[in-house]
């Protein structure tokens, strides 16, 4: 019990601590390839200290929705977190959520964050509700398909169980092409789901392009701090999601401190990892118009699938 | 028990009568009817859980003059459940109404509408407890024609008359299917009692039971409103009074969902060929998708409700037709696991559906108009209301951690549980399902968002709205009641399930609660433990810990949590209602995405002023969604019968001569044929 | 003890060469509704009997037999709502000025006697004497038809008194043919001529003559019964005659029809076995339900909507007694329900026609909140029509069904198919009828018609409300006995 | 009696049938309505006299009233109320036909052929003396019916109604040897009171609009 319990805090103090790097991380590759110096990787740590400090502005049109949304959307994508494994492969609070539940946590954030956009009543919050809105509802369906494809091979839609036994070598995947398939799929869902190019741009604020800052364009100080925090940690969980779903190694699947403390340390790297190509995605390829997006996800879903078929067609 | 049914009974039959005893009270009548009608359901609960919990079904019986009739009712577990689901919704429409029926108050007779309030539940409830083909027919028709008279409840309005009669029609015609079920079953058991529909030394003959399988999912599933049948439901619901539409919704399409139990699993006793379930499946998810998708298109709040009650029978079917589909293949413990899902999202969509209409009937009630893009900024208004139906769409969207969370996610894993089936084809058909249920649960979201974000948040956008004001104390306890029941039926699997399994034991063979209960009760997870688990309380309670993590973090970075108001910025001129993003603005990537479905066709007249073609006088404009259905397969028959009706007319010429020929000619036919 | 069934014939011949001496409206009002009364007690006395002592006679001439005793309980109750009614309906009309003294008393004089023939063509075993009075009901009705002489009433009346004649003369050909292949068996005498007694020696007669006997009779009475396709002057004549009467015309003649075709029916099954008669009789009832379904569609008149329902309702009933067994229950059941529910809608329709003044369909709205009284009974008799619970067209119409489909399915499943449409037809031209706003306002009634009128829909809905799910157990021991005169027991119900 | 005058009587009697049927066709093929209906009184007269007949030679003495009945009323009374109504309208010209005459009788033909065909089983039961009549009644009943659909001119379905009758009355008397006598009765009764109305009717009908035509009797129908 109290094992569990310092491990959760564990898992929470990781989450919370690295997710403003990997932003970091990211923006400082985009700006080397850019041929520009660009801030340090410790910048969001600042940035999110400073919006706490700030006084939030709020509308005066708003309901109670407006102020509450950013817990909630902190508190769930936090729980969301909570439910894969980082740098142990069994997180105690796994019995808690499989994917399914995942994937609706992040969706009952996704549900505040549309209702807060469009509560403000300006244009910029309703256009980006919309927007969101056809995004999250084309990638959730190629999410929950390529996981399960995964979720096949080890007999678990337990994301710990499922890594657990990957990294255990049980149930090992007898050919990659599901997996390899399923990875696709999932990585596009990530980029579309943490709003990164070529599905959105964090960095924009232009009106004909912007889908996630404009439903968060009205927030200020500590809500936009903690909405910032809350989308950072999205992208951590899904980083660490791939990671250690197609990746489990060095992967802690005891809970010596040693096996720990390789674990931490491959987490890292394999996260960093990812954030990387993030980034290089990001300054090679350009942002598609909102509806030929839908075409990219429908690939996703597309490649989930076939990562199905593969898997019972190899199996028998 | 029998003391509670026949309460019930009484205080029903009471109720239908009482409330013309107060002429020219209004106020009385309703309050009179209600107050019947909440005693009845209160014993219909206390009954319903009774019956559900007993070992013994109570049955009783009166005999009847007329042959193969019999009164018999039995209260077996799945029959028991469905009264639980009918008295929980009952109670909390009967409350509401003591409130809403003002509404009504000069406009249409309150008594009538109290009276056939009370007989809807009374049929209703006959309907799940009849024990006799026969009987469960009268039951039937009934409830279909008290329906009828509460849709039509203003009939002064053409739109209304419409909408009655089309329901009217479409549920005779499955009523028509649904007796051809009990007349196959009285041929081979000769007999309407449904004790000799059961005995399986009566097995029918293969094309029989095949009949019997379509009739009852066109019949049945004409009242439960499934694609393509379901055209007549948003029309019929909206019109009715909202604390009618909610029981329509919530409750009266349920007892279809108990009509195809009760014929599948329990008269046919789960010997099925595979593609029945198949057929189901494919039906739901049709269902499903089209319903919400259908409902993304809705600026008429009670008509997305309804679209939504399409979806949500869809979703009930995928998990019936999963367990189906198991049950074929003798997996007695997944088909135990589909039926379970199914019935359990049966109650939950009970609660919601039911909360929703009743807030949606509460914005008509203060706004007067059933159009969203008339509402806006009601939050602040009517707070309570606004809470409920606040509560109301997550649960509809299976946000965790309620109810909706809860019976979806179980669906969704016994759809994944396809893997032990043995064809290939059947292994890729589930999980497509549950993509296909996966998409519908988001534009579900997407739904909700649009249907709460546009009615009650922002500025209010029509003077309606402006002058909106909070709803009497006895509908928000109305809806506070099954805000509550969402909460708690999502929170509290651990007592559920027992209870569904009661229903679903002896239904499948095999009890599978101990099974999907691990951890003391505190877990759900699938019949094999490995597969996955949820765990709705932890859900919660790391929610509230997460946020109050947020909330702790923000004051140990920012000190005092002081927030200052402002305008916001709309571009430098003032903010007005008339920039804000519209429902129709809303859901436009959507009908973008999905044209090839809706059809649209986008109709702008502009009047130009004469001095230039610069300047607009007015500009008009029109989106439509196609109806397919209604255009490419109810009305070629409408005008089939028409076109016959008119040609034939000529017959009834109008000429002696004529006349006598018909009968000479009958005559010598006649006398010809004897020799 | 014979006086009641003596009086149930008599009275109503008294009565209504009473009313034609009689020289001031009251009096004949009163005469009028002591008739309606003592009808009721009449019929019910006499079902009384029956059900006690299986059958009663007076004499040589009048007999009465469950049959007849259920014949009976249909003619004197809607007979007497009918006297009740027509005292109103009628009443109104003079208070108009439509109609002189002399009229009204005649008026009422016909309709005493076409009752009074009807009564005595069902309390009758002489097959011959039966067929007089029913060509006499003929007659009685084919002036009242034609009653206020307007063309469309006179054209009507013309159609009618040809069709039913001929119709009657082929009834009596065929009672002609029975006497003759019964004759040398029985002698040619009364005897020849008795129900007990052809059914005594049905087996010996001759097959062949017994058919051609029957198609005969099945055509003749049928013309009378109103089945497709004999059913062509029906419509005409209920949409013109006076409403009392096209009242009378669906409860009442259309029942005594389907009477005579039973008897016929009952000698033949002895005779040539139920297969013959069966097959024919389906086969009409089936036409008969088909074209109404499809009429019922394209009416513009509501008066002939719902002649046309009464065509739909006589076929259902002979499709019962085609049946046969379970059927035969049923079929008389639809009978007694469809009397009460056809006289009670056309009861309705008269007052509207009476407001109004014309019978288009098309202008009449919104009645339930205009006419309260004529828009209920139009309304709980269109919904009783359409075969829905609680009233007991619907338990035969299962039952019919339920009966068929164990016989022959193919029959059920045409049946069911037709029902659905018929019920669409009628119930979507009732409900435009009764829903909705007013349209035009009319002439308000005088008070003494609302009275009676509401009175006779009164009594109709109530009867009709209280036999819905349940049938009286005296009267379900006619119909048991009923079933036994068709050869087959009733099996218990389980 | 003996049995060659029972032969005798046989062939008499049927001798008097055909003479029926025969008086039948000329109706059909006459084309003034005056002459249809002398022929119809005519073939009455020979259908008492068969009656007669058939009473004299069986010793049922009611069909003697029986015959004088239908002499008196078919053969006198009916026709002058006819004529009458005829002399009131002057329809009394060339007849519409809905089927011309020679195609009118060939359909009489086969409906006599089918008359004699369906009967055919039937007959042995009867009496030896009037076997065929059974034929030839409904031979004639069948005609009477056609004749009523032939011919527009509502007199004229009249005479075909009656000329039916006159066959139902062949079929009870000469077939049936007479039904019991207060039937019988009743039957005329009925049969004079339909011909009343039946003439009320057109009167009335002459009344309300100037021609009776019932081929332009169309108006209540299926609008």
């Amino acid at each position: 019990m109290l094992q569990a319990i310092t491990l959760v805090v564990a898992q929470t103090i990781v989450l919370l601590g690295i997710s403003p790097f990997l932003v970091g991380l990211i923006r400082k590759v985009k700006a080397r390839l850019q041929c520009r110096r660009g801030a340090g990787v410790f910048q969001p740590y600042a940035d999110l200290a400073k919006l706490f400090r700030k006084q939030p502005v709020v509308s005066s049109t708003t309901s109670w929705i407006f102020p509450a949304t950013p817990y909630i959307l902190f508190a769930s994508t936090l729980a969301a977190g909570l439910l894969v494994p980082t740098f142990a492969s069994q997180t105690p609070m796994s019995f808690a959520g499989n994917i399914i539940a995942l994937v609706y946590l992040l969706a009952l954030g996704t549900f505040f964050l549309i209702l807060a956009g469009l509560d403000a009543g300006s244009a910029f919050g309703g256009m980006g509700s919309s927007r969101e809105a056809i995004v999250v509802s084309l990638t959730e369906p190629a999410m929950i398909l390529s996981i399960f494809a995964i979720a096949l091979t080890s007999g678990s839609t337990n994301i710990s169980t499922i890594v657990h036994k990957t990294a255990l070598l049980e149930g090992i995947v007898t050919d990659p092409s599901p997996h390899l398939m399923a990875l696709v799929a999932l990585f596009i869902v990530a980029l579309a789901e943490t709003g990164r190019v070529p599905v959105d741009n964090p960095a924009t604020h232009l009106e004909l392009t912007m889908i996630h800052e404009a439903m968060v364009l009205e927030y200020s100080g500590r809500h936009l701090a903690l909405i910032e925090w809350a989308a950072s940690l999205k992208l951590a969980l899904f980083l660490s999601l791939i990671a250690n779903l197609f990746a489990p190694w060095g992967i802690a699947t005891t809970l010596t401190p040693a096996a720990i403390g390789i674990g931490l340390v491959a987490y890292t790297l394999k996260i960093a990892g990812v954030a990387v190509l993030i980034g290089v995605i990001e300054c090679t390829f350009a942002k598609l118009r909102l509806f030929r997006v839908t075409e990219l996800l429908g690939a996703a879903f597309i490649l989930a699938l076939l990562g199905l078929v593969f898997f019972y067609i190899l199996r028998g | 028990m029998l003391i509670l049914l026949l309460l019930l009974l009484a205080s029903y039959a009471v109720g239908v009568v009482l409330p013309f005893c107060f002429p020219r009270k209004p106020q009385a009548q309703g309050m009179v009817g209600s107050v019947c009608a909440c005693v009845a359901s209160g014993s219909g609960i206390a009954l319903g859980i009774s019956g559900l919990i007993a070992s013994e079904p109570l049955t009783a019986s009166v005999a009847s003059t007329i042959p193969f009739l019999a009164f018999a009712v039995r209260l077996d577990p799945l029959a028991s459940f469905f009264v639980l689901t009918i008295s929980l919704a009952g109670l909390a429409a009967s409350i509401y109404a003591m409130g809403y029926l003002k509404e009504f108050h000069g406009r249409v007779s309150v008594a009538t509408l109290a009276a056939l309030t009370n007989g809807f539940l009374l049929s209703m409830t006959l309907v799940v407890i009849a024990d006799n083909g026969f009987f469960f027919l009268i039951a039937w028709e009934l409830m279909s024609l008290v329906s009828y008279f509460l849709v039509v409840t203003e009939h002064e309005r053409a739109d209304v008359r419409y909408a009655g009669f089309f329901y009217l029609i479409m549920t005779h015609v499955g009523t028509a299917f649904v007796v051809l079920i009990y007349l196959i079953l009285f041929q081979s058991a000769g007999s309407f009692s449904f004790e000799a529909f059961r005995h399986p030394e009566q097995s029918l003959p293969e094309g029989m039971r095949t009949l019997v399988f379509l009739a009852a999912l066109i019949g049945f599933g004409t009242k439960a409103g499934i694609v393509p049948l379901h055209v007549w439901l948003p029309y019929a619901h909206p019109a009715a009074p909202s604390h009618i539409s909610a029981l329509m919704s919530g409750v009266m399409i349920k007892t279809a969902i108990y009509g195809m139990i009760r014929v599948y699993f329990d008269f046919m006793g789960g010997q099925f060929p595979w593609w029945w379930g198949f057929v189901v499946l494919i039906v739901g998810a049709t269902s499903a998708l089209l319903g919400v998708m259908y409902a993304l298109m809705e600026h008429d709040l009670k008509r997305l409700l309804a679209f939504h009650s399409v979806e949500n029978i869809g979703i009930i079917l995928l998990g019936i037709g999963a367990g189906m589909i198991f049950q074929t293949y003798g997996l007695k413990e997944l088909a135990a696991l589909g039926l379970l899902a199914g019935l359990y999202h049966t109650i939950n969509h009970a609660m919601f559906k039911a909360l929703l209409f009743m807030g949606a009937g509460s914005l008509l009630y203060t706004t007067h108009t059933r159009n969203m893009e008339e509402y806006g900024g009601l939050l602040k208004r009517m707070p309570w209301t606004g809470l409920f139906f606040l509560i109301g769409a997550v649960s509809i969207t299976a946000l965790p951690p309620t109810n909706g969370f809860v019976s979806e996610w179980l669906v969704f894993q016994a759809l994944f549980l396809s893997a032990q089936l043995p064809t290939l084809f059947l292994k890729l058909m589930l999980p497509i399902a549950a993509a296909i249920l996966a998409l519908t649960g988001v534009l579900a979201l997407v739904c909700f968002a649009k249907a709460f974000g546009i009615s009650f948040l922002a500025l209010p956008r029509s003077s309606h709205a402006r002058h909106a004001e909070e709803v009497p104390i006895a509908m928000r306890i109305g809806m506070g009641s099954l805000a509550v029941c969402c909460v708690g039926l999502g929170l509290a699997p651990m007592i559920v399930v027992p209870l569904l399994d009661r229903i679903t034991g002896p239904l499948t063979g095999v009890s599978i609660s101990d099974k999907v209960l691990s951890l003391d009760g505190w877990a759900l997870d699938t019949v094999n433990v490995e597969f996955g688990s949820i765990s709705t309380p932890i859900l919660a309670a790391m929610l509230i810990a997460c946020g109050l993590l947020g909330l702790f973090l923000a004051f140990v970075f920012g000190g005092r949590l002081v927030k200052r108001y402002y305008k916001t910025w709309g571009c430098g001129i003032n903010l007005s209602p008339r920039m804000e993003y519209t429902a129709t603005g809303f859901a436009q990537p959507i009908r973008q995405v999905f044209r090839a479905i809706y059809q649209p066709t986008v109709k702008l007249e502009t009047e130009f002023l004469e001095e230039s073609r610069y300047f607009a006088k007015r500009r008009h404009f029109d989106l439509l969604i196609e109806p397919v259905f209604e255009k490419y397969l109810y009305d070629p028959v409408v005008n089939l019968f028409m076109g016959i009706a008119d040609r034939l007319s000529i017959l009834q010429a109008g000429s002696l001569t004529l006349y006598l020929t018909y009968i000479f000619v009958t005559l010598v036919v006649l006398l010809l044929f004897v020799v | 003890m014979f006086w009641p069934l003596a009086l149930l014939v008599a009275a109503p011949v008294m009565a209504g060469l009473g009313s034609l001496l009689m020289q001031q409206r009251r009096a004949i009002e009163v005469l009028q509704c002591a008739l309606a009364g003592t009808l009721l007690a009449a019929a019910a006395l006499v079902a009384g009997q029956v059900i006690a002592a299986g059958e009663v006679s007076v004499g040589d001439f009048l007999q009465t037999d469950a049959l007849s005793a259920w014949l009976d309980l249909i003619i004197g109750f809607v007979g007497s709502s009918g006297t009740i009614y027509a005292v109103g309906y009628v009443g109104e009309e003079m208070d108009r000025g439509h109609l002189s003294l002399r009229r009204y008393s005649q008026f009422f004089c016909l309709f005493d006697l076409y009752l009074a023939a009807m009564l005595l063509g069902v309390n009758q075993e002489n097959i011959a004497i039966m067929w007089i009075a029913i060509e006499g009901s003929t007659l009685w009705a084919a002036l009242l038809i034609g009653f206020d002489r307007s063309k469309a009433a006179l054209e009507a009346g013309w159609r009618y008194i040809i069709l039913s004649s001929l119709g009657i003369a082929l009834a009596l050909f065929g009672t002609i043919l029975v006497y003759y292949s019964s004759e040398h068996i029985l002698g040619v005498s009364n005897e020849a001529l008795r129900w007990s007694q052809l059914y005594r020696v049905a087996g010996e007669l001759d097959p062949a003559g017994i058919k051609v006997a029957f198609i005969f009779a099945l055509i003749g009475y049928g013309t009378k019964a109103g089945v497709a396709p004999m059913h062509t002057w029906l419509p005409d004549a209920h949409a013109e005659a006076p409403t009392p009467i096209s009242a009378m015309l669906s409860a009442n003649m259309l029942t005594v029809g389907v009477y005579a075709i039973l008897r016929f029916k009952a000698v033949t099954d002895r005779s040539v076995g139920p297969e013959f008669a069966g097959k024919l009789i389906i086969g009409l009832a089936l036409l008969s339900l088909a074209i109404s379904a499809i009429f019922l569609l394209v009416q513009r008149d509501y008066k002939r909507l719902f002649a046309y329902s009464s065509i739909e309702h006589i076929g259902i009933a002979l499709l019962g007694f085609g049946i046969g067994g379970l059927g035969v229950f049923a079929g008389a059941w639809h009978l007694m329900n469809h009397a009460l529910a056809k006289s009670t809608a056309f009861y309705g329709a008269g007052l509207v026609f009476l407001r109004y003044n014309h019978k288009s369909l098309d202008r009449v709205t919104g009645l339930l909140s205009q006419m309260p009284v004529a828009g209920t009974a139009i309304l709980v008799a269109g919904v009783a029509l359409a075969g829905m619970p609680p009233f007991g067209l619907f338990t035969s119409e299962v039952l019919i069904v339920a009966g068929s489909y164990t016989v022959r399915p193919e029959v059920a499943y045409v049946f069911l198919a037709l029902l659905a449409l018929a019920f669409a037809t009628l119930l979507y031209q009732v409900l435009r009828m009764v829903l909705g706003a007013p349209g035009e306002t009319g002439t308000a009634l005088g008070t003494q018609c609302r009275i009676f009128t509401s009175a006779a829909i009164g009594i109709n809905i109530v009867a009709l409300g209280t036999i819905g799910l349940h049938v009286p157990p005296g009267l379900a021991t006619l119909l048991a006995s009923i079933v036994k005169i068709f050869g087959t027991e009733m099996e218990a119900s389980r | 009696m003996s049995l060659s005058s029972i032969d005798i009587g046989t062939q008499m009697v049927n001798l008097g049938s055909v003479l029926l049927l025969i008086t039948c066709f000329s109706i059909v093929g006459l084309r003034r309505l005056s002459s249809c209906v002398h022929v119809f009184a005519l073939q009455s007269v020979f259908l008492g006299l068969t009656a007669a007949l058939v009473a004299f030679l069986t010793g049922i003495h009611h069909i003697y009233i029986a015959a004088l009945l239908t002499i008196v009323v078919k053969a006198v009374v009916i026709p002058r109320i006819l004529m009458k109504v005829i002399r009131r309208k002057d329809v009394d010209r060339e007849l519409e036909m809905n089927v011309n005459v020679p195609t009118g009788l060939l359909i009489c033909g086969a409906l006599v052929i089918l008359a004699f065909f369906i009967t055919q089983p039937i007959i042995p039961l009867g009496f030896l003396l009037t076997r065929d009549s059974l034929s030839i009644a409904l031979a004639i009943i069948l005609v009477g019916f056609f004749m009523m659909i032939a011919r527009k001119e509502p007199v004229t379905q009249v005479i075909g109604f009656l000329v039916m009758e006159n066959g139902l009355f062949l079929a009870a008397t000469a077939a049936a040897y007479g039904m019991p006598l207060i039937v019988e009765l009743g039957v005329f009764f009925d049969v004079l009171v339909g011909a009343l109305i039946i003439g009320i009717y057109t009167h009335q009908l002459q009344d309300t609009l100037d021609n009776v035509d019932t081929s332009k009797l169309t108006t209540v129908k299926e609008k």
